[in-house]
């Protein structure tokens, strides 16, 4: 039996369908609230499940020079990559698999999409795959560190290195954002570096990259790679909203649900809105962030962790 | 990792709104040399004017550009008429100035837009083109097309401004006039803007000179060049208006510049309506050109627009020749580009604003 | 049979369209990249305007096809993944215009490549080349 | 506007091949004839002159004497250059060492007529496509 119900929290909930499912629901509230603050209309709600469905129904060429094996294998395994990170990460108050130390494999789990992507421009002979894929893995590089560092923070503090564990700290309402609100805005910086979202979406920047190191990959390929962003970037919000934000703060049954799934919305509306704000950044202003402010500043707060 | 490699753009690339393409050669991410390819939008419009009488000239020249057509039919227009001799009525000399000056704003607009699309700022090419839209609409109520307005006809124009479309068309310029600051804290206020712009694609003075850079692009290189008040044709010498320039000559100011330029183009609008004087709106234009030639040279948008036409007497131009502003901006280009970041490429190509379809005609 | 009702359900709300001008003067080209903007929005049927080859579903073709740029455009959709559909858009790509008789112009774009549709006008206005995509969307 | 005076004693001073001829025109544009061996030395001095501001454009033409060429020039007022050369393998000096913005004019009028300008570093079709193999455009007689 009890294996019956890891099963099902593994596929279903709070697994691999709610975490597609919800990715596109937060794909789609994403290219809303751009729009709606471009002044713009913005697709329906069915949108990015129509682009997915449509997508897998393409033709998909690969140009002569590209490794099939490994194309074909990039898009696979950082998708899985990305699902196993949301087995570990609390949704509300379920999390399928929790363990001293997740926190840090959450981490590394929500990397291998990046250095898969990477290497998905250098197996293309394309240019633009290339010259993106090198500037994913520079940019690598500069967010990382201070996203590791704005997760630890809190781990430090409350003496904890699983996700849950940290819920469990805030307990209370006192949430590590009241505690450590710069820790928060690196870690944020961080993820928006992470999932190479405006001001930071230099790999794939269109007017320079075409679609970076994705140029050259069509129908189902590129559905995965979606599919995979998407993900990541769920997963990637749960994570910070469960060590910053209190999770669903302890609080049962649905209003827990409800509480965390407002949180969630309200940080991705938070990144529309970074999105919307600003202007893209160059490689070098970007690393230039991470490494002369991002990475003192996380150090300054892991140090008062420490004290505190 | 640091090899050099070469990065072709175009032409088919979204960075380029026409086809051309643009060479790179990389050394990182550094361009260390650059090299252009034109000729893909080359239809021929000079040689196919010998076969086409002066009437339906006015439409092909309009057929130059589309985002310039007015300018273009009004240069053709003040050749053409030069070689008539013919003086074109009062009111329709203003009404060209109103549509050359709406045409301006409409065109810096998009090259905001497209600036601000080409360093990932999405928004602000959302807010510049819903802003052009005014212009547009304007443009569509005056002349019954947003973007080909054949406004001009030999000897004057076709459309008038009425009393109650003036006041309307005030109205619009009002709320024009009002938006613009979104677009000016942009300039001042806003780091991302400015961290994009500022120090990046320089033309200085020297490459203006050897190259006969003109319009914006050498006005924010502090070249005080404006041929609406070097050389004033249609209404200009009666109107009353400023040179706006700058002195870096980088992206953040052609942005002032052009910016600025909006600015005195409102106003100029608002100076026409106020001062339209009554009277026909054109002269009749012989059908037959009497032998001779032309030269006459306008500010388009982009700069200077020259057109040459030479008269043999008949109902066909024997040589229309046209120069339009971005041909110096394309020369300037592969000098612009070594030495920049990859990612400085985008705001410098979209910033010297080429216009693809003028220069290849 | 399902899935191609699914399949075709998608399609209808997931074009996305890349833009390449094969020679125009710009006209049709601005209110092609118009239909981005506040005004027009076409994200709200599920149309983007994509940058590569690869992701696009429609070509969108402006401008006659002149000698130069011929390859370019056949490479192009031979690039873009099945099935596909092209769009005529504007007279110059519809027929060649007002500059079909050049020494340098081959003509319209179904000179080259199969139409689906043609959007005539000079240039045709935003809301011609909405309903054209739409309506192409419906015969799929 | 143009002081004819001051660009008369101008030209006499550096046209030793032939006595340059100077009208003004309907659209106010002072004409020049010069002859081509002069075209160089008329153009720095006219560089050198205070007013000088750039090239505008190089226009060819072909008539029933052969072709003309114009060089429209801006001196804060419009000076137009005229050169003549026979239709036979015409051939120029290239103004390219004077002035890098004559460059795309010259590979222009080298596309649309065909003319040679002798020291021009890179004579490549601009605006026609690499493998063109017809005549001048400009110079056929129907064009098709």
């Amino acid at each position: 039996m009890a294996f019956i119900v890891r099963l099902a929290q593994m596929l279903i909930f709070p697994g691999a369908l709610y975490l597609i499912l919800g990715s596109l629901f937060i794909m789609w509230l994403d290219r809303l609230l751009v729009a709606r603050w471009q002044a713009r209309v913005g697709p329906p709600w069915y949108q990015p499940l129509a682009d997915l469905i449509k997508l897998l129904s393409k033709e998909d060429i690969s140009p002569t020079g590209t490794d099939e094996r490994i194309a074909a294998l990039l898009p696979l395994l950082s998708l899985a990559a990305a699902l196993t990170a949301g087995l570990y990460v609390p949704v509300g108050n379920t999390v399928v698999h929790s363990f001293e130390g997740d926190l840090i494999v959450v981490a590394f789990l929500l990397s291998v999409p990046t250095l898969a992507y990477f290497l998905a421009g250098w197996v293309t002979p394309s240019v633009y795959g290339v010259m993106g894929g090198n500037r994913s893995l520079l940019q690598y590089f500069s967010y990382e560190v201070p996203l590791l560092m704005g997760l630890v923070v809190p781990a430090v503090y409350s003496r904890s290195w699983s996700i849950m564990g940290l819920v469990d700290a805030q307990h209370g309402y006192r949430w590590h954002l009241f505690v450590f609100p710069l820790g928060f805005v690196i870690a944020t910086i961080g993820l928006i570096g992470k999932l190479k979202r405006v001001p930071f979406d230099i790999p794939h920047a269109k007017s320079e990259m075409v679609a970076g190191p994705l140029t050259e990959y069509s129908g189902r390929k590129l559905a995965l790679w979606k599919l995979t962003v998407a993900v990541q970037t769920l997963v990637g919000i749960n994570q910070l909203v469960a060590v910053y934000l209190g999770g669903a703060d302890r609080l049962w049954g649905h209003w827990g649900l409800i509480i965390y799934a407002l949180k969630v919305i309200l940080f991705m509306g938070g990144l529309a809105l970074i999105q919307v704000l600003y202007a893209r950044m160059r490689i070098d202003q970007m690393a230039r962030i991470g490494w002369r402010a991002l990475v003192p500043l996380g150090i300054v707060q892991l140090l008062v962790a420490i004290w505190l | 990792m640091m090899g050099r490699m070469t990065i072709p753009i175009g032409p088919q690339h979204p960075l380029l709104k026409e086809p051309y393409s643009v060479s790179l050669e990389m050394s990182g991410e550094q361009v260390v040399a650059a090299s252009l390819r034109v000729g893909y939008v080359h239809r021929g419009i000079e040689q196919l004017a010998q076969r086409r009488s002066y009437v339906q000239n006015l439409y092909l020249v309009e057929r130059v550009c589309g985002i310039c057509s007015h300018v273009h039919t009004t240069t053709y227009c003040q050749a053409v008429e030069r070689l008539a001799d013919l003086q074109i009525p009062e009111r329709a000399a203003y009404i060209r100035v109103l549509l050359c000056e709406l045409e301006r704003i409409h065109s810096h607009l998009l090259w905001l837009g497209v600036l601000a699309e080409a360093i990932g700022f999405t928004t602000i090419f959302m807010y510049a083109w819903r802003d052009r839209e005014i212009i547009l609409d304007i443009m569509d109520a005056l002349t019954g097309g947003r973007v080909s307005h054949a406004a001009n006809v030999i000897g004057g124009v076709r459309v008038d401004v009425t009393p109650p479309q003036a006041e309307w068309l005030g109205g619009r310029l009002d709320e024009l006039a009002g938006q613009m600051y979104l677009f000016e804290s942009l300039l001042h206020d806003d780091r991302s803007f400015q961290g994009r712009t500022q120090g990046v694609g320089v033309i200085d003075a020297e490459m203006v000179h050897s190259f006969g850079v003109v319009g914006p692009l050498a006005r924010a290189s502090g070249c005080r060049m404006d041929l609406r008040r070097d050389a004033p044709y249609a209404a200009y010498s009666r109107l009353d208006f400023q040179v706006v320039t700058a002195s870096a000559g980088d992206v953040w100011s052609l942005a002032e510049v052009r910016l600025g330029e909006i600015r005195q183009s409102i106003s100029l609008c608002r100076q026409v309506l106020d001062g339209l004087p009554e009277g026909d709106l054109a002269v009749k234009a012989p059908r037959r050109i009497p032998a001779g030639e032309a030269v006459v040279r306008c500010e388009a948008p982009r700069g200077e627009l020259l057109y040459y036409i030479r008269s043999d007497g008949s109902e066909r131009p024997a040589r229309l020749k046209i120069r339009t502003p971005t041909l110096p901006a394309l020369m300037v280009l592969p000098r612009l580009l070594p030495g920049l970041e990859a990612a400085d490429v985008a705001p410098v190509i979209a910033g010297t604003d080429l216009c693809i379809a003028c220069s290849d005609r | 049979m399902m899935l191609e009702r699914l399949f075709r359900w998608a399609r209808r709300r997931s074009p996305w369209v890349l833009h390449f001008n094969s020679g125009g003067c710009n006209g049709c080209d601005i209110e092609v990249l118009d239909l981005l903007t506040p005004r027009y929005d076409i994200e709200r049927l599920g149309i983007l305007k994509e940058a590569s080859p690869r992701y696009a579903d429609v070509l969108l073709c402006t401008g006659p096809v002149t000698r130069q740029s011929r390859d370019r455009v056949l490479r192009i959709y031979e690039q873009m993944p099945e099935p596909k559909w092209v769009v005529a858009v504007g007279a110059c790509a519809c027929s060649g215009g007002i500059v079909a008789d050049s020494y340098n112009v081959l003509g319209g774009v179904d000179k080259i490549l199969p139409v689906s549709l043609y959007v005539p006008g000079c240039p045709c206005r935003p809301e011609a080349i909405i309903d054209a995509v739409t309506r192409l969307l419906g015969e799929i | 506007m143009i002081d004819l005076e001051a660009l008369r004693e101008l030209l006499l001073g550096c046209c030793p091949a032939a006595i340059p001829s100077i009208q003004v025109g309907v659209d106010g544009e002072t004409y020049v004839d010069i002859s081509q061996d002069d075209l160089l030395g008329v153009v720095y001095a006219l560089m050198q002159t205070t007013n000088w501001h750039h090239l505008s454009a190089i226009t060819g033409s072909a008539d029933e004497e052969g072709l003309q060429v114009l060089y429209h020039v801006w001196l804060g007022a419009g000076l137009s250059l005229r050169v003549r050369c026979g239709q036979e393998a015409p051939r120029l000096p290239s103004l390219v060492p004077l002035i890098p913005g004559a460059d795309w004019y010259e590979r222009e009028a080298h596309d649309l007529l065909g003319i040679e300008f002798s020291g021009h570093p890179n004579l490549k079709p601009l605006l026609l496509p690499d493998k063109w193999d017809g005549p001048p455009p400009l110079l056929a007689k129907d064009g098709a």
